[in-house]
């Protein structure tokens, strides 16, 4: 074991929940794969608990075989997971104070003991929100379930704290946002439904799971206040697995760094983030602090090749969702959701996308793609001969050239992913229909782009399930570099990669720029990122675009108070400025 | 006179319900001597009917009151409705005397009006279908007189020795279907407010309302309408409708026989018959012994086993039918073929001697009619006074070689595969309809012999046809190649010996002969002499009242069939077997089988009685 | 510049099993799968070499052998003397005939023996129409002598040999018709429920319409249509493919209904992004999200297209003898007598059942293989 | 909204209607001959004969030598007017034939459609989530088994036994005394006596298929991510699989309903044929075979009616359901 955590540091607050050993196989047929090795976690009554590590190293499975809820054919192969009960709030009430140690990996997966913790004593927000919502049920039926599992609570109370929490959660309109359904809601909204019904029931321990990677900062920042706020109110205890540097140094108290399924380090926030002890987790921190400023390679190839003609253009677009016609009620309102954007992107350049979550940002970028009938305005597209096209209104079979040059990276990985094909069926797909390459050639190739984005060439007979977060959205990257295209639409396309992977991606992003003369609209809402990569940004409120120009620009001396309001919001990547940042918060008209 | 009744009618008789008996028989009820012996009333006779197209099962039991009947044995007809009757020896009058004080089952009188009715508004009228041909003679309908109350009078233009047998089928009881005061408020011509009870009988016309109020000979309304009154032993409590789950008979207490010791009959208070609509189901029904008295629809040889078996917990024994004579399949290649290449071919007499030479006979009896049978070809059995050998028993015999040398004499080479080639060089291929699900028996009898025909070069395959495919096909389109129909036939007056002289759409060998016969020479196609020079002789026996005559005119038809051998045939027609109720009294051990006759209406079911008095709840 | 970032953990092997050698593999371990393939090949290949199969002609009547019991085989055959060889024999069975009731009965008869041979020399036949053989699977060691596994039906013929031949319609034409109402039915309901708009308000319409009618009057009413000169199997096939013009509109129904749910699913997104064509995304990446209900309800078809015969023969229609099926044979079977009697006649229900089984296991070994989920399972 | 939704599916079934009923009336018209070939067929096959010189004047009198057009206009415009015709077999108006019937049938349907449903339902759940149990192994074998034995088989079988063994009658729906019987408590009690034998012969097939398909639909949904979600909020197993993927599984279901009630009543005529149920399925097989026109048309169309009902209520409830089909 690293010894960078000493048990004399411990702190008064009282273990809640320990993780003992903890090994988690995943047979195959090419044997046992052991994705968690021997992990051990400690999580404190009121105290955060920043998990970090590289991709695929066994983050989420750790927290889903603490609530017993692995995919299928993960097995704990060894360990404990031991619950505290009678140092959580709730347990305490409960037991009147008698020791009661729950040990979770011991309970049935299926038994009413174990349920009874589930979402009660231990909620988790799940690393991909967009797919773990169920699709035919309305936002607020899931949560409104979770609270009257738990609480006996009347249905109206129970809608009423429903509605609440989506309130609180910063969801805009929250009466009406309840009776929507998972579909209608943006990437970020869905996130902040999930966190809205794992804090249903004031649990005792939250394992969140990269909880904010859909959201913009200022969204961000109130999340964490107000998973904060619980943690001071309830003694709260929480397992924060994240990739972003700047909410660990704002949240965590600790930190563990995970990497092969292993901890490799472990401690206290501040020892961990001034005296790494770990080679890799050295490497992590190098990564964040490259990662604030514009890369220097980008920055040399614009002055080596400055940006060409304008290569999309895009004018007056607008999209608006016809309210959803509802059974024995009246209409929901229009959602404006494009609203009058005009924009160019030069051959060549990065223009990044930033803004409030749901403010259009997907919207945008598949309007771009031609996914969406009856918008206004129009969209420019010059073919690599130097026509024009405008690509509303044209029709599918038009659009098929044109999208091997217009590529797009989904927000949500996992279910942009076919679940019933391989990923070397996924990857070489758009070559296969494109006629470029087939047969071994193609699975060749499948194993380059693999390799580029960092992952094994045995992914590629695996299905898409079995693959973390990150690693899926590396996968989405790669299916989308395949055709060598023109223009990449990519919607938080680094979201859920580690800091090292993110830049090395991002790196990979500029070198095939440098090759192919690549442009990119890129939605993000990491503005560390934004300046790493992109040339110009736009900023982009409640479907508007309220700003646009050179990203360093727009970042140091920022016009719009929105834009004020979101760089105020972005957390530092340094404990000790913790709660330092004159953050501030924008409402329109204000 | 002493008469006695049933006591559920003395009851009645005794709360003032009904008349005394012997105001309700009259002076001169019919006299049944009972087969056995005087049986005594109550219980009920369960039958088995099926839900569509059976109400003639009904008419079989209940028996067609006409005139006229047969008697017990098929030999002779005996007065009926009428007293007596007298025939002139032209055969063109024939007077009937009706019973003194006989009834309408509502009490009604019936007299010689309703004969005059029955005859002249509806049948001659054409009110509701055009006169059947069996009232007229020589091209003009027959006269019908009333001489008093109870006498009538027909006369014909021509001679007719045919009408008593015809008035005896269940074809023939038009003249005292109807009762007139009840059935001619459906008259435009009795009742003006006609209109009015159309309408609210919410029918289409009133020709609907009258068939749907007093039915007709040979449809189910005949069974629907409890009001209707009729001259039957039983009459119509719940009718025969569509969708009726069973039909319920009771006792006409106006019926108008008595037996020798003076009872008025019939003896069995109830008629119950349970509707089934498939015939597995009436076989069960049979084996949980909740039938009574069966033959219709039980008598396929197959289910007899069965229903042997389970004779004991049935309580039933069985009752032979026995055929009138013919055979239960002839084959009849289609002479009047549309291809003139196979109409000479089915022409060639020889290539029809040939195919009968080629079937074993005994294997197909062994195999597919239980060992029953003998080989036989067409015709009246051997103790029939019409029996004629010739045509009975010609080219019976099992004998390859032979069938082998007629067809190669005929220049008929046998192609690579063995089947012979016509002179065209087609393959001597054709088929031969069937309805499967009429006779199951047929189509295993016609697979075996396709087998043999095989083995002579003929190449023969099944057709199996739904019932309406087959009849359209065969007997309105003219459309086949050959056909198989059943044969039975004895060519006794009424009957239609339509084996050997193509009279009737049965007549599946030379259909347009038939319509060329029927439409007088004005549609079809005019046969061939000898087929003409029998279609004569039938017409003069028909005119005919001697039965020696007549039969001497048969025997001519049968002799020029025999030497044409237009069709053939495998096997006797065997006796079928239903089932009936061991307790059950005066039901003769054995009856003919035949519709003209009608089984087993002449036995007089009317007669039967519970002997065993727990059976027929 | 290049990227590489491996993951030293995951072990590297050369060769990269494709989609379908991964399916294989899965379904290799489906065991009950596994036979049931077996057995499907089975009936396929005794449908094929119907006529190698079967001891006898399956139309041979014979009067003596009407309702001829079923008889086991033994295998080892003891002499008087007490010693004893290896050599499959059936006891022998005498008939009587009650010459009233026509109720037959068969003894056995304790001095015959019927010795059976493997591959021996029996009457020559066509086999398929295509070459003559004359050897048999299974028949009498002695030419001319007969013996019954499975018993003999009305006409005496052996059943045996009877279901052995109706497999060969049965599995063939049948399917047929499931085959073709599976196409139209994902074919149409796919088309309607990825369009949508009007193409899928035309399609709805039809089907409904489809749907609307009984079948009974389709049956009779289409049937009639067909000419009567047509070879009774010309006419089943005919009629298979009426069935089947019937019985698409329910897949096609819920297959709209699930592509209408899918057809908004990122991953079909992606598809088209991905330039494929039209038909790939129905064929290649919503369908296959269908498989487990195609899959099912192929397996429920089969049955309802081979007993479909012994419905349309109550209406006089369907596939008559001479010609053999299952179906035709269970219909035939399908009296009081054969029940009470003859009870063997209702194997070639059992034949169904069997074969329908194999497929139902076997299409849960595919559906089990096609799941990605339950990849690495059990 | 809804309402307009269901107004315009009402409106809609006039002209299917009148399009079905064409159809239908050319279905029933298409073999060959008319309701007196066929009447003579019958009556001929029977061993009974027909005079040939009535059955012309019948055709003239019923309108069977017209032209297809003026025949089905004859019929359809008195439809329209609520008069279905005369029944030729039996001379009385189709009206009074069809309606109890119909009701029989219906509560037939309802009965078995209920049964299959009790009896798919729990089944399915159970196969799907225990796959490869004893449990799933047997329900799968025996309905199979009940799927590939012919309705009307296993019928013949039961009323086989039932004579045989237990000396009982199972056809039919009511006891003697009640047949003709007017309506009372006594027989509604013993009709519900009666009818679940012919409930369970028809249940059988239906729900084999209907376990089949829930457990495939379900097996399909068992591993998608929200249902892990809701796990993790500690929904019990059971609850969990009702409300999570039976509801998506409920799809083909409900997609179903359209059809299965006309189906039901379509497919038990020949079930009911044996058995001799007083329902309307015996009586549509007979006017179809006998080309009763008026009756069989009149049979049609109100089964048809009821599929577009049936329609309706499916796609509402698709609608329910599943929000991604909603209007789409
Ligand atoms: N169902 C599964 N079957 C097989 N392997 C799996 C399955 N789920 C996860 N894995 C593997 O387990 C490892 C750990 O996955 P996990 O999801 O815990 O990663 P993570 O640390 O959360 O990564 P990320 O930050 O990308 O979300 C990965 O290598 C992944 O491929
Ligand atoms: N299919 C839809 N039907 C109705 N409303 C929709 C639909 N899709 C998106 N919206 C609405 O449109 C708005 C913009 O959504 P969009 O997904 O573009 O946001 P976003 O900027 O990508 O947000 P995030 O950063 O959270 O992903 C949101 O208010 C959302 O509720
Ligand atoms: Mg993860
Ligand atoms: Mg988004």
């Amino acid at each position: 074991m690293q010894a960078a955590w000493s048990p004399g540091e411990a702190e008064a607050a009282p273990v809640v929940l320990e993780v003992q050993g903890l090994a988690v196989d995943f047979p195959s047929r090419r044997g046992v794969f052991r994705a968690v090795d021997g992990v051990d976690l400690v999580l404190r009554s009121g105290r955060t608990l920043a998990v970090v590590g590289e991709s695929g190293s066994g983050k989420s499975v750790t927290a889903r075989a603490i609530l017993q809820i692995l995919d299928q054919p993960g097995r704990i192969a060894a360990g404990r997971v031991l619950l505290h009960r009678h140092h959580t709030t709730k347990g305490a009430a409960a037991s009147g104070g008698a020791e009661e140690v729950v040990e979770l990996s011991a309970l049935a997966p299926r038994s009413a003991a174990i349920r009874a913790i589930r979402g009660r004593d231990i909620a988790m927000i799940f690393q991909e929100p967009m797919s773990s919502l169920s699709p035919v049920h309305t936002i607020g039926a899931q949560i409104i379930e979770a609270i009257r599992l738990h609480d006996r609570l009347g249905k109206r109370a129970a809608r009423e704290r429903a509605i609440d929490l989506l309130r609180q959660v910063e969801i805009p309109r929250p009466e009406t946002a309840v009776d929507r359904y998972t579909f209608e809601f943006s990437g970020g909204m869905r996130q902040r439904a999930m966190i809205a019904m794992a804090l249903a029931c004031n649990p005792s321990v939250l394992i969140a799971d990269e909880p904010t990677t859909a959201l913009d900062v200022t969204t961000q920042a109130e999340i964490l206040d107000l998973i904060r706020r619980l943690q001071a109110s309830h003694g709260m205890a929480v397992m924060l697995i994240t990739h972003d540097m700047g909410v660990v140094a704002e949240m965590a108290d600790e930190v563990a760094v995970m990497r092969h399924g292993q901890v490799v380090e472990r401690g206290p926030i501040l020892d961990v983030f001034e005296r790494p002890q770990h080679d890799y987790t050295r490497m992590l921190l190098g990564a964040v602090r490259a990662l604030d400023r514009p890369s220097p390679r980008r920055l040399a190839m614009r002055a080596a090749n400055p940006p060409g003609a304008p290569l999309l253009r895009i004018e007056a677009l607008r999209k608006v969702f016809p309210g959803q016609r509802r059974i024995f009620r009246a209409a929901a309102p229009p959602v404006i959701a494009v609203d009058d954007v005009t924009l160019e992107l030069r051959a060549g350049e990065t223009l990044g996308v930033v803004g409030e979550s749901g403010s259009g940002k997907t919207t945008l970028g598949r309007c771009v793609m031609g996914l969406f009938d009856g918008l206004g305005g129009r969209i420019e597209y010059v073919g690599r001969d130097g026509s024009q096209t405008n690509l509303l209104g044209l029709r599918e079979s038009a659009l098929r050239p044109l999208r091997r040059e217009i590529r797009m990276v989904f927000q949500d990985p996992f279910s942009s992913l076919n679940p019933r094909m391989t990923v070397e069926q996924i990857i070489g797909e758009p070559m296969l229909v494109n006629g470029m390459l087939s047969g071994a050639a193609l699975q060749r190739r499948v194993a380059e782009l693999l390799e580029m984005v960092g992952l094994p060439a045995t992914a590629m007979e695996r299905y898409p399930h079995a693959f973390s977060g990150g690693q899926r959205q590396r996968i989405g990257i790669a299916r989308a570099i395949a055709l060598d295209p023109r223009v990449i639409v990519a919607d938080e396309p680094t979201s859920a990669l580690d800091v090292s992977l993110r830049s090395q991606v991002l790196d990979l992003l500029l070198d095939l720029q440098q090759r192919l003369g690549l442009s990119f609209i890129f939605i993000s809402h990491d503005i560390g990122v934004i300046r790493y990569f992109c040339d110009r940004v736009a900023v982009m409120y409640r479907g508007k675009v309220v700003e646009i120009g050179e990203t360093e620009a727009v970042c140091t001396a920022p016009q719009h108070a929105y834009t004020r309001a979101l760089l105020s919001a972005v957390p530092h990547p340094d404990p000790r400025r913790r709660g330092l940042s004159g953050r501030h918060r924008y409402t329109e008209g204000a | 006179q002493n008469a006695h009744e049933a006591p559920s009618l003395a009851q009645r008789v005794g709360r003032g319900e009904l008349p005394p008996l012997a105001q309700r028989i009259g002076s001169q009820p019919e006299v049944i001597t009972p087969l056995e012996r005087v049986g005594t009333y109550g219980g009920r006779l369960r039958f088995g009917l099926r839900g569509s197209s059976d109400h003639n099962h009904i008419l079989r039991v209940v028996g067609p009151q006409g005139l006229v009947r047969w008697d017990q044995q098929y030999t002779r007809i005996v007065p009926n409705v009428a007293r007596s009757f007298e025939v002139s020896d032209d055969a063109r009058v024939f007077t009937f005397h009706l019973r003194q004080g006989m009834r309408w089952s509502d009490g009604t009188p019936f007299t010689a009006d309703d004969v005059l009715f029955n005859m002249e508004d509806v049948v001659l009228a054409g009110a509701l279908a055009p006169t059947p041909p069996r009232y007229r003679a020589g091209g003009q309908n027959v006269r019908v007189e009333k001489l008093d109350a109870h006498t009538v009078r027909f006369t014909f233009a021509e001679p007719y020795g045919d009408f008593l047998a015809e008035l005896a089928s269940p074809l023939g009881q038009h003249p005292v279907l109807y009762a007139k005061h009840y059935c001619s408020q459906f008259l435009p011509k009795y009742n003006p407010n006609v209109a009015d009870l159309v309408r609210a009988a919410n029918a289409a016309d009133w020709q609907n309302l009258f068939m749907a109020r007093c039915g007709d000979i040979e449809i189910p309304s005949r069974w629907g309408n409890p009001e209707r009154p009729t001259l039957d032993p039983w009459v119509v409590r719940e009718p025969y409708v569509g969708g009726a789950t069973r039909v319920v008979m009771v006792r006409n207490p106006y019926f108008w026989q008595v037996d020798t010791a003076g009872n008025q009959l019939p003896y069995i208070d109830e008629l119950f018959a349970p509707i089934a609509q498939d015939v597995q189901s009436l076989v069960l029904e049979a084996i949980a012994g909740r039938i009574d008295f069966q033959i219709r629809h039980l008598d396929a040889p197959s289910n007899r086993p069965v229903l042997a078996q389970n004779r004991d917990r049935g309580g039933y024994r069985f009752v032979e039918a026995s055929s009138v004579g013919g055979t239960n399949m002839v084959i009849n290649l289609n002479l009047t073929h549309r291809d003139p290449e196979w109409r000479r071919l089915f022409n060639t007499r020889d290539f029809r001697v040939a195919l009968s030479l080629g079937m074993d006979r005994k294997a197909v009896i062994e195999t597919a009619l239980l060992g029953e049978g003998e080989p036989w070809q067409n015709g009246p059995f051997e103790n029939h006074p019409n029996f004629h050998r010739r045509l009975a028993t010609q080219y019976l015999d099992y004998n390859q070689a032979e069938a082998n040398r007629l067809l190669d004499g005929l220049g008929l080479r046998r192609g690579p595969d063995g089947i012979r080639l016509l002179p065209s060089g087609k393959p001597l291929r054709f088929k031969v309809d069937v309805i499967p699900t009429l006779q199951p028996e047929q189509v295993d009898m016609l697979q075996l012999i396709s087998q043999q025909w095989r083995r002579i070069g003929v190449a023969m395959d099944v057709n199996p046809l739904e019932r309406t495919f087959f009849y359209q096909r065969t007997s309105e389109g003219n459309e086949h190649d050959a056909a198989v129909w059943g044969g039975q036939a004895s060519w006794v007056p009424g009957e239609i010996p339509q084996q050997i002289v193509p009279v009737h759409h049965d007549s599946r060998w030379g259909i347009p002969w038939v319509q060329w016969y029927r439409s007088g020479g004005a549609q079809g196609e005019e046969p061939p002499a000898s087929v003409r020079e029998r279609m004569r002789l039938y017409d003069q026996a028909r005119a005919t009242v001697d039965p020696d005559a007549r039969r001497a005119l048969m025997i001519r038809v049968a002799d020029i069939a025999a030497e044409e051998f237009e069709v053939f045939s495998v096997s006797k027609a065997l006796p079928t077997y239903g089932i009936v109720s061991t307790g059950l009294g005066n039901v003769p051990q054995a009856m003919p089988s035949s519709w003209y006759y009608p089984t087993p209406a002449p036995t007089l079911p009317q007669a039967w009685f519970w002997a065993t008095p727990q059976r027929g709840r | 510049m290049s990227v590489a970032v491996t993951d030293p953990r995951e072990h590297r092997t050369a060769e990269q099993a494709s989609q379908w050698k991964l399916m294989w593999w899965a379904f290799r371990r489906h065991r009950l799968a596994r036979w049931s393939l077996y057995i499907v090949v089975a009936l396929y290949a005794i449908g094929a070499l119907a006529e190698f199969f079967s001891p006898f002609d399956p139309d041979a009547a014979s009067a003596r052998d009407v309702f001829h019991p079923p008889q086991a085989i033994n295998f080892i055959d003891t002499a008087p003397d007490g010693s004893w060889t290896i050599r499959p024999w059936v006891q022998g069975h005498r008939l009587v005939r009650d010459r009233f009731t026509l109720e037959q009965s068969f003894v056995v008869d304790p001095n015959r023996k019927i010795y059976l041979s493997f591959f021996g020399k029996a009457e020559p036949v066509k086999l398929a129409g295509l070459f003559t053989i004359e050897r048999r699977f299974l028949t009498a060691a002695e030419q001319g002598e007969r013996f019954f596994l499975f018993g003999a039906d009305r006409l005496g013929r052996d059943m045996l040999s009877r279901v052995i031949h109706g497999t060969r319609i049965s599995l063939s034409i049948g399917l047929v018709g499931v085959a073709m109402s599976l196409v139209l039915g994902l074919l149409l309901g796919g088309i309607s429920g990825y369009y949508g708009g009007t193409v899928d308000m035309a399609i709805q319409r039809v089907i409904e319409f489809i749907l609307s009618l009984p079948t009974i009057p389709i049956w009779l009413g289409l049937t009639a249509a067909l000419p009567q000169d047509w070879s009774p199997l010309t006419r089943y096939f005919a009629i298979t493919i009426i069935l089947s013009l019937v019985t698409w509109t329910e897949l096609a129904r819920v297959v709209r209904g699930r592509f209408l749910a899918l057809r908004g699913e990122d991953f079909v997104t992606a598809a088209r992004l991905d330039g494929c064509s039209q038909a790939r995304i129905i064929f290649r990446h919503m369908l296959p999200s269908l498989a487990s209900h195609v899959i099912a309800s192929i397996t429920l078809a089969v049955p309802l297209m081979i007993l479909a015969e012994t419905s349309l023969s109550f209406l006089g229609l369907g596939l008559q003898p001479p010609t053999i099926s299952w179906g035709v044979l269970l219909k035939e079977a399908q009296n009081i007598r054969s029940i009470a009697q003859a009870p063997w006649l209702f194997i070639p229900g059992g034949a169904v059942c069997l074969a329908v089984l194999a497929l139902n296991f076997l299409g849960d070994g595919l559906r089990d293989a096609a799941d990605p989920y339950a990849q690495d399972g059990r | 909204m809804l309402l307009a939704f269901i107004v315009r599916r009402i409106l809609w079934t006039v002209p299917f209607l009148i399009a079905v009923s064409l159809v239908s009336f050319a279905l029933i018209q298409a073999p060959p001959g008319d309701y007196l070939t066929s009447f003579a067929a019958t009556l001929a096959a029977s061993g009974d004969e027909v005079d040939q010189g009535r059955l012309e004047a019948l055709r003239e009198r019923y309108g069977l030598d017209q032209p297809f057009l003026v025949q089905y206009w004859r019929w359809i415009s008195g439809v329209l007017q609520g008069d279905f015709g005369i029944s030729f077999e039996w001379q009385q108006p189709v009206a009074n034939l069809i309606w109890e019937r119909m009701g029989l049938s219906v509560c037939l349907a309802l009965g078995t459609l209920l049964f299959t449903w009790a009896v798919a339902f729990p089944v399915g759940i159970y196969s799907a989530v225990r796959k490869y149990s004893i449990g799933d192994y047997v329900a799968t074998t025996f309905g199979f088994i009940g799927l590939a034995t012919p309705n009307f088989l296993i019928a013949l079988v039961l009323m086989y036994i039932g004579v045989i063994y237990f000396g009982s009658d199972v056809s039919g729906l009511f006891s003697e005394e009640y047949q003709n019987a007017p309506w009372s408590w006594g027989k509604v009690l013993d009709l519900l006596a009666h009818l679940w034998i012919p409930v369970i012969i028809l249940g059988t097939s239906s729900s084999a298929s209907l376990i089949r398909i829930m457990r495939a639909n379900l097996l399909d949904e068992l591993h998608k991510p929200y249902v892990v979600t809701a796990r993790a909020k500690g929904l019990s197993e059971f609850t969990l699989l009702m409300r999570y993927p039976v509801r998506l599984a409920l799809n083909p279901f409900v997609s179903t309903i359209g059809w299965a009630f006309p189906q039901l009543i379509s497919g038990a005529v020949i079930t009911a044929f044996v058995l001799s149920l007083p329902t309307s399925g015996p009586l549509l097989l007979q006017a179809l075979l006998a080309q009763d026109m008026y009756l069989a048309g009149a049979f049609i169309l109100l089964l048809c009616s009821l599929t577009v009902v049936g329609m309706l209520v499916s796609d509402i409830l698709l609608a329910l359901i599943d929000p991604r089909v909603r209007y789409q």
